[in-house]
């Protein structure tokens, strides 16, 4: 018995399925790993898309990109500043978890997508004041519903361009790779 | 040209089976037509035969060679992969002493690594196919695999039984 | 009286051919069926013994490392000062043992020392085996051993590579290096082993693993050809692997700014000490091979016991100069702190583990090794053999938490008391043993290639009315 | 700037705010899908992603320090000081910092319930209509002379409110008390400085200017008083042009003491016959006469009391006599004697005659408090004997207790909690599960401080007159309701006379009411017109306080009156004195704080546990090794404890920290430790002051062994197991 | 900024007259009472686990910050010696960072910090080894902080995970934060505008925190006062924090 399989994994078949057996559970991690990245659901779903072809800036809710570290989620009352004079807004079963959310006074359980683990301190200010739009990093949003990493936020895409935008400035380049300006 | 058949020829001791490797040679069986397997490890010398090439030796040297880029390039090239090189304890990006360290650890591995690929690429290790055997040659035996035209086999059989073969037989290619 | 003197000749032959293994040959198939017959015989206390260690192994090692990668170095005595800890005692230890195998079988084949042949397969899987503790050891050690692959150099997204700077990537290198070198150093010698066990199994598993490992081995003369000549550039090239590797190993320590660990003389005499304790294991092991395996009397010795004893004499006279050189050189010229140092090895709460290891260090085997017959006795030189290696356990236990506790910061000092390392200790002995236990019914133990070609070059001769063994060179 | 807010509206403001603390996950990347709760409604001065800093006060002790906590998302995060607060100036002490796990403490009183006395905490619920309905029929039904309010240490808004309440109502004021007055001895000292320096009041020592401080028993780095401010007067005494010489005389080196330059051990009781000896040759070193005060002290005699040399005495006295600005401070055990009053004043006495009242580096009064102060002092145990008297003879029918947990902080032969028994109805306002609030009907949980608003009278620590302003910085985390609040619904609902003598919305409207007569002084860190500005300001300050010092220089001199220090008496059986002291880290109310409980203690090091402190000589004279357990038996207890070989402390001494050895107030606190509490018997000194460091107690080996956690090495700093050099 | 040294064989030698460093502390062991307010002010502002009584008797306390003193005479002479807080000394020349195998501490060279990238850290424990000031600490297990302790979290700080070594940062989350306002208000950062945990804490102001390359600054000037010592000095490890001693 041992003997047979033995004989039929050297015969060329036998390499063959092996090769694909180790294939299958290559991948079988790989989608694993996948499942980890794909963008979760969220209580609503947002159209980013629409509001900015109305032409709302990205910092008219996100307002604590400018300034801080997190640009934050804006608060239900704001949404609900602008929807509670459309007509829409009671209609829609897209917009009823916010309807709820008010009447409820509950806060919308949003879920960050474009999160960094906690070990890396993300500061969006001095991005925002090194002339980076929004778009560099999160995409170009006017073409999503739902946000979705254009990307994958490590910290090779970080690196890469720490170092681009340091260019010849040795003194920036120091300060950009240093483990401490993200690491603490 | 008549067709080769393979022989075997199995002796229990070493004084015949160079005689019948001499005898063999008189009777025109070139020297690459021969094979002698043994149980133990047999100089070609005390066969009278010519001395074998092996590569081992230059795959080894090979291998060192690689073995020290390798280090060199873990010593040299990988500290400065980052873009602004760490610095440790305010010693030097490529520091002396531990160089010395990587350089000889990987020329060393690296070393053997290629000597023990070069025994299995010089002796064509692994291989599973059937091949010409006798079990008997692990126990001490001496076998030798010569080749010949089939018009000569009993020629050969009879003057290697008279010079102390325990069996000659023609050899076939047996699962090991 | 002619007749008398021939009596007595070959009395004497006799007797040398009784004491020599080399010159007590035998027909090679007797040879091949006796190791094999060793390898098949076994009795119903071998499973005992194999299902208690693995029960060991089960719980000793896995359970408890199981725990201790879930709940963290906390289970673990390890603390601060002493943030090493026994797991580093057994590596070092583990990386001592496997020194013997490289030294008998790489050192003695370098110097033609005969007496190595039957047991250099024996020493050598020690080495392996061993190495695979100590690996074992390091990433229990390890905080988040998880994470363990960063210490190898790959290319990353990070651009971040292991830091060379760091005497612990010197040591990932060196015992990387060592234990494949020192498996490929087993697996050569033993393919014609394997050959042999391939032609006297006739089917079954057992077959096929013979049959995968044996490579299509037949013995042709390039075959023996290439193998002779890759087996002596390893014997060459692994000896200063070999002492790389403790040298590194004591460079941990040594680089070091501790008190007590600042020692230039650390390097050679981590490396006796290895020999000390790979030397005692080695007789240990045979003494167990000997005394446990079916035949195995005719291939070990009373001369191999001596042998080694011998070399255990003169390793352990080398291990009292190397300490007393440490010793004495902290002593006269140490700073306060290292003063302290030596004084709490001596006196302080462990301070009968420092006289102890002196004791079966230096005065067990001067005092039982210098008698040739004592030396000659397996279950003396076995008792030595334990109580080297116990002493030698415990020379790194002085050296690792002992000195740990002792530092620059006397408000920090507090001593180390293990915790999960006993289980885990113990699971790695037990493992160890286990592994050897499955090799010895695996794979020839004895090569016996390697005896009959010792005794194809090993003859009597004549001179005058003695009869001398001499060795003609083969190799 | 602020608006007036109410506090209702404040809770709306904060809102269910985030969550974002709930799966911080170290340093995996798992905290990928954690969900992320924006305000509902946000305030209108918060910024997304920015910090809010908060003004407030500290309530961890009564000193009153000035807080800023910095919030994020709705949650408090680190606290630190009030740069403009007068009495901390910016800086904090431990259990300051260590003032937000008490809000987050897993082991909080969570909603009212219905306690009925239980061991453990009850779980029987209510909500706040029928809470503050019991606390209604309560006030309404009990005949006002039978209800009893005891309140904590800190002279602060709730005091004022149910002093209005009580006083309006023909009901006994309350009662103040916490176990920190009874160590400071503070009505010793009140007692002290009214018959030495002719007024009543704090006495404020200027150690900032002081180029010599003797200090008798004062551990002023510690707890005592104000320990902040004293330790800034204390870093500034040692930073000004000549480095100020610091000498502390106390039988068990405290931190203080071992931050003095020499430390006394003088017996214990016998601080005043050595001050009054030193007056003497102070004198005699000065060439003057000696005054009359000191004329009648035998230096010998003293010296043999008091275990001081005569020489030493000499020394020291000479010392002072040269010193420019000199400074005596009574305090802590020194005058918990049976001799304490007289220690006090006697040491005030030597302040007199260096002559440095109302000068620098000498002996003011504490500025009058900003608003009015009925009593000014917590109650001494003799007064609270008393009212557990009361307690016991049924005159209590109704006892309220908020901010202090009587049956932990005091010594049990007062026999608190057996007279809780009885007293028909008990309602405590503990914020915390201890030890009284589990022996009461109810429990109305009362907010965390850092959840509150209200006030503080600042008593002493600052020059300047201080009101330290306290508010909520975080929405309240669970059910409860202030205080303040309960019982002005309850008054309201109760109707009659109780409602008419408190008509307030809530809380913040009674405040209110209180600052408005500070409206008018206009010499203030601020100023505002009229009260919704002034209250903004308020808050946003963290207090109001005077921009000048309003410290009150003391006038009388005592000099010659003949004083006189009678020997100490003892209580007890035993060859030790026994000396409890606060743990420096822990107080009175800081055990249940796990950080604060692994704060080593700054003289021994030991975390989380008790410790009794003896000297290594007198342990071998015991056999008593390092970490064996140890009874000490008073003629009223017996506790067991762990031995500290303490090098710095009298040899017929041993000493116990309080701070430890709760039964209740959550996890981190019950069960650990002992209470030298248990072991005090109920002798008083002349101001009605405990004189906790008057006993004597035996030593008894038990044979068993407990190591102590120690942050020190036993190796390193004790030389243990480095065998004999 | 001084550019790489290319130096092939890494010479030491020169370590003595290296750069002074850029931030640093200045501690009066004159003022400080000991009064372990830094050490709970540490604790609060980085996370630091409470270990429980048994793993705190057992040497494995997570202070970044302990106080340290001994005793000095015999009864009735006795007396402790100063308090003295030792925390990370920032070492110019660190011994703990180059033993580390997978660069988890290093020198930064923008900051001239010694830092500790938890994230990185296999936790091999050399560089706790190797500190000649025992000041690092080392996550011996994931200790608990129950509910709803854990809102107390400051989001600045990383949560260490078990396994992984951590140590005083300077509170550099405090570094960073004052540089990003200082910019954002594009101005230079001023002395004293920010100080870590410790240094604001401290009653009294024993502790003094700025530039040591500012010879203007405040910890500069106490710096060079004749009683300023580092501590373990003949170790050249070039601590960045001087102690001024009892004079």
């Amino acid at each position: 018995m041992v003997k047979k399989i033995f004989s039929w994994l050297i015969s060329p078949l036998g390499w063959i399925s092996l090769l694909i057996l180790a294939l299958i559970v290559f991948s079988g991690i790989i989608w694993g790993i996948n499942l980890t990245q794909i963008t979760p659901e969220q209580p609503i779903e947002f159209p980013h898309d629409r509001h900015i072809s109305f032409g709302i800036q990205c910092l008219y809710c996100h307002q604590g990109a400018s300034r801080g570290p997190v640009a934050g989620l804006p608060t239900q009352t704001k949404c609900w500043g602008c929807h509670q004079q459309l007509g829409i807004t009671k209609t829609s079963v897209l917009l009823k978890p916010l309807v709820q959310a008010i009447e409820k006074n509950e806060p919308i359980q949003w879920i960050p997508v474009a999160t960094v683990p906690d070990f890396v301190k993300f500061n969006h200010r001095p991005h925002i004041a090194a002339s980076l739009n929004c778009e560099a990093c999160h995409g170009d949003l006017s073409k999503l519903t739902i946000y979705e990493n254009p990307q994958i936020l490590n910290m090779g895409w970080c690196l890469d361009c720490h170092v681009e935008k340091a260019g010849d400035d040795y003194e920036k380049l120091v300060k950009l790779t240093d483990c401490g300006t993200c690491h603490y | 040209m008549a067709e080769n058949i393979s022989l075997l020829a199995l002796f229990s001791d070493l004084e015949p089976a160079a005689d019948a490797i001499d005898k063999l040679r008189d009777l025109g069986v070139a020297e690459e037509q021969m094979n002698v397997i043994s149980g133990v490890p047999l100089n070609e010398a005390m066969l009278g035969r010519k001395e074998q090439e092996s590569n081992v030796p230059k795959l080894a040297f090979a291998g060192a060679i690689t073995g020290f880029l390798v280090g060199s390039f873990l010593a040299f090239v990988t500290p400065y992969w980052y873009p602004v090189p760490i610095q440790v304890g305010r010693q030097a990006i490529i520091p002396g002493p531990p160089t010395i360290i990587v350089l000889f650890e990987m020329t060393m591995l690296f070393l053997l690594l290629a000597t023990f690929l070069g025994v299995f690429l010089d002796s064509f290790f692994p291989y599973y196919r059937p091949l010409k055997y006798v079990p008997e040659i692990s126990d001490g035996k001496i076998a030798i695999f010569f080749s010949c035209p089939e018009n000569q086999k009993d020629t050969m059989i009879n003057s290697m039984t008279i010079l102390g073969a325990e069996k000659v037989e023609v050899a076939e290619a047996k699962q090991l | 009286m002619a007749f008398k003197n021939h009596i007595e000749e070959t009395h004497g032959e006799q007797h040398l051919r009784q004491k020599h293994l080399m010159l007590d040959p035998k027909p090679r198939g007797e040879m091949n069926a006796m190791v094999m017959e060793a390898m098949h015989t076994t009795t119903w206390k071998f499973w005992v013994v194999v299902a208690l260690l693995s029960a060991v192994v089960l719980f000793g090692l896995f359970w408890s490392w199981g725990i201790l990668i879930a709940e963290g170095m906390g289970v673990a005595g390890v603390n601060r000062p002493s943030y090493w800890g026994i797991f580093l005692v057994n590596t070092v230890f583990w990386i001592g043992i496997s020194h013997a195998g490289t030294f008998i079988s790489a050192i003695l084949r370098v110097f033609k020392a005969e007496f190595r042949r039957p047991f250099t397969r024996a020493a050598e899987l020690m080495t392996t085996f061993g190495l695979i503790q100590a690996g074992f050891s390091i990433f229990m050690h390890m905080g988040r051993v998880w994470r363990m692959y960063w210490l190898m150099p790959y290319p990353n997204q990070r651009l971040l590579w292991p830091n060379f700077h760091s005497p612990l990537t010197w040591d990932l290198l060196a015992i990387t290096t060592y234990l494949l070198s020192s498996t490929m150093y087993l697996y050569l010698p033993l393919i014609p082993d394997l050959a042999m066990a391939r032609d006297r199994t006739k089917g079954g598993w057992q077959k096929i693993f013979y049959r995968v490992l044996a490579l299509g081995f037949r013995g042709t003369e390039g075959e023996w050809k290439h193998l002779r000549s890759a087996m002596n550039i390893f014997a060459w090239a692994i000896i200063p692997i070999m002492f790389s590797v403790h040298t590194i190993v004591s460079w941990d320590f040594a680089v070091a700014t501790r008190p007590g660990w600042n020692s230039t003389i650390f390097g050679p005499y981590f490396i006796i000490g290895a020999l000390h304790s790979g030397m005692g294991a080695v007789i240990m092991v045979l003494a167990v091979v000997r005394g446990t395996m079916k035949n195995m009397k005719y291939f070990i010795r009373p001369e191999h016991f001596e042998a080694i004893g011998k070399l255990m004499l003169i390793i352990s006279m080398g291990w009292a100069y190397f300490f007393f050189n440490d010793f004495i050189v902290q002593w006269y010229g140490g700073d306060k702190w290292t003063q302290t140092l030596l004084h709490y090895h001596e006196s302080g709460p462990l301070g009968y583990l420092w006289f102890f290891m002196l004791f079966v260090n230096i005065v067990i085997p001067w005092s039982v090794l210098w008698n040739k017959r004592w030396r000659s006795t397996p279950w003396i030189v076995f008792i030595v053999g334990l109580l080297i290696n116990v002493g030698m356990w415990i020379e790194r236990y002085i050296i690792i938490p002992i000195s740990l506790t002792i530092n620059r910061s006397p408000f920090t000092w507090k001593l180390y008391q293990p915790g999960i390392e006993i289980p885990l200790g113990i699971g790695t002995v037990a493992l160890f043993i286990l592994l050897y236990l499955a090799a010895s019914k695996l794979i020839p133990l004895i090569p016996v290639w390697e005896v009959q070609e010792g005794q194809m070059a090993h003859s009597l001769k004549k001179y005058g009315r003695e009869s001398v063994v001499t060795v003609s060179e083969l190799e | 700037m602020k608006k007036k807010i109410s506090r209702r509206d404040f809770l709306k403001l904060a809102g269910a705010s985030a969550a974002t603390g709930a799966a911080l996950t170290g340093c995996g990347p798992s905290s990928r899908f954690v969900v992320r709760e924006p305000y509902t409604q946000m305030p209108e001065y918060a910024l997304i992603g920015e910090s809010t800093f908060y003004a407030t006060t500290c309530r961890e002790c009564a000193a009153g320090c000035g807080l800023i906590v910095r919030t994020f998302q709705g949650r408090a995060i680190k606290v630190e000081g009030n740069k403009n607060n007068p009495v901390n100036l910016g800086k904090t002490c431990a259990r300051g910092q260590a003032t937000l796990q008490g809000l987050y403490n897993p082991d909080r009183v969570t909603d009212p319930l219905n306690q009925g006395r239980r061991k453990t905490l009850g779980t029987d619920g209510m909500n706040w209509d029928d809470a503050i309905k019991v606390v209604s029929d309560a006030l309404a039904n009990t005949d006002p002379a039978g209800i009893g309010f005891l309140l904590g240490m800190a002279p602060d808004h709730l005091f004022d409110l149910v002093s209005d309440l009580t006083a309006g109502i023909g009901a006994p004021a309350p009662v103040r008390y916490g176990a920190l007055s009874a160590f400071e001895a503070r009505a010793t000292l009140v007692k002290a400085a009214e018959n030495v320096l002719g007024q009543s009041g704090l006495p404020f020592f200027d150690l900032a200017n002081a180029e010599l401080t003797f200090s008798f028993g004062a551990n002023f780095l510690e707890t005592w008083l104000s320990p902040v401010a004293y330790t800034r007067g204390f870093s500034k005494m040692r930073k000004q042009g000549k480095r100020g010489y610091l000498v502390q005389f106390e039988p068990r080196m405290s931190q203080t003491g071992a931050k003095a330059d020499e430390w006394i051990p003088v017996r214990p009781g016998t601080e005043g016959m050595v001050a009054l000896a030193l007056g003497k040759l102070i004198a005699e070193s000065k060439k003057q006469t000696v005054p009359r005060a000191f004329v009648n002290v035998d230096v010998k005699a003293v010296a043999k009391e008091s275990d001081v040399d005569e020489e030493k005495l000499h020394y020291l006295a000479d010392l002072f006599a040269d010193a420019d600005r000199a400074l005596a401070i009574p305090g802590g055990a020194a005058l918990g004697q049976s001799n304490g009053l007289g220690t006090a004043e006697a040491v005030l006495a030597l302040d007199a005659l260096a002559n440095n009242f109302g000068q620098p580096g000498g002996v003011f009064l504490s500025p009058a408090a900003p608003t009015e102060d009925n009593v000014h002092r917590p109650a001494s145990l003799q007064e609270m004997a008393v009212f557990i008297n009361k307690m016991n003879t049924g005159e209590i029918k109704t006892l309220l207790i908020h901010g202090v947990n009587p049956v932990f902080e005091l010594p049990k032969s007062l026999g608190f909690e057996a007279a809780l028994k009885n007293v028909p109805l008990v309602i405590s306002f503990s914020t915390f599960p201890d030890e009284t609030a589990i022996l009461s009907d109810y429990i109305f949980p009362d907010h965390h401080g850092l959840e509150s608003w209200g006030y503080q009278r600042v008593a002493t620590g600052t020059s300047q007159s201080t009101l330290s302003g306290a508010q909520p910085v975080v929405s309240p985390f669970y059910n409860t309701q202030s205080t303040a609040d309960v019982l002005l619904a309850a008054s309201a609902i109760a109707g009659g006379k109780l409602a008419s003598v408190l008509p307030f919305k809530d809380e913040v409207e009674y405040i209110q009411a209180q600052l408005i007569p500070l409206i008018e002084n206009k010499d203030a860190n601020f100023n505002a017109g009229e009260i919704n500005s002034f209250s903004a300001y308020f808050q946003q300050f963290g207090g109001w306080w005077t921009n000048e010092a309003a410290l009150l220089a003391p006038t009388q001199n005592t000099l010659n009156e003949t004083l006189s220090v009678e020997s100490p008496t003892y209580e007890g059986e035993g060859d030790f004195f026994l000396v409890p002291f606060v743990s420096p880290v822990l107080g009175e109310a800081g055990a249940n704080k796990p950080s604060l409980q692994e704060v080593p203690d700054p003289t021994t090091t030991v975390m989380w546990n008790s410790w009794v402190e003896i000297n290594p000589e007198t342990a071998h004279e015991f056999g008593i090794k390092s970490g064996d357990i140890i009874k000490i038996v008073s003629n009223v207890g017996v506790i067991e404890t762990s031995a500290y070989l303490y090098p710095a402390i009298r040899p017929d001494t041993i000493a116990i920290p309080f701070g430890q050895g709760h039964k209740a107030y959550g996890r981190y606190a019950a069960g650990r430790g002992v209470n030298p509490f248990d072991l005090l018997g109920l002798k008083f000194n002349a101001a009605g002051d405990i004189a906790f460091a008057g006993m004597k107690v035996q030593i008894i080996k038990t044979g068993k062994k407990f190591e102590l956690a120690r942050m020190e090495s036993e190796i390193g700093v004790y030389g243990e197991g480095l065998g004999e050099e | 900024m001084k550019p790489i040294d290319l130096n092939i064989i890494g010479a030491k030698g020169a370590i003595a007259e290296e750069a002074e460093g850029k931030w640093g502390m200045a501690i009066d062991e004159d003022l400080c009472t000991g009064c372990q307010a830094c050490v709970a002010a540490c604790a609060m502002e980085n996370n630091i686990s409470f270990v429980g009584e048994e793993d705190a008797a057992y040497g494995r306390t997570m202070h970044w910050i302990r106080i340290e003193r001994f005793w000095e005479g015999e009864y009735p002479d006795v007396r402790t010696t100063s308090f003295q807080p030792m925390l990370c000394q920032q070492c110019g020349h660190a011994p703990c960072e180059p033993v580390c195998p997978v660069f988890a501490t290093v020198h930064s060279q923008a900051d001239e910090l010694n830092l500790q990238v938890y994230n990185r850290c296999v936790g091999t424990r050399y560089c706790g080894n190797n500190c000649p000031y025992q000041v690092r600490a080392f996550n011996w297990r994931d200790y608990e902080r129950p509910e709803p302790l854990n809102n107390q979290l400051n989001p600045d700080v990383t949560v260490r995970q078990r396994g992984v070594m951590e140590k005083c940062t300077f509170c550099i989350q405090r570094i960073h934060q004052a540089e990003d306002t200082a910019k954002s208000e594009g101005r230079e950062l001023q002395d004293g505008e920010f100080d870590p945990a410790c240094a604001q804490a401290c009653p009294a102001d024993a502790i003094v925190f700025g530039r040591v390359d500012d010879p203007d600054s405040k910890v500069s000037q106490l710096s060079r006062q004749k009683r300023g010592v580092k501590h373990l000095e003949d170790l050249a490890t070039l601590p960045r924090i001087t102690y001024l001693k009892e004079s």
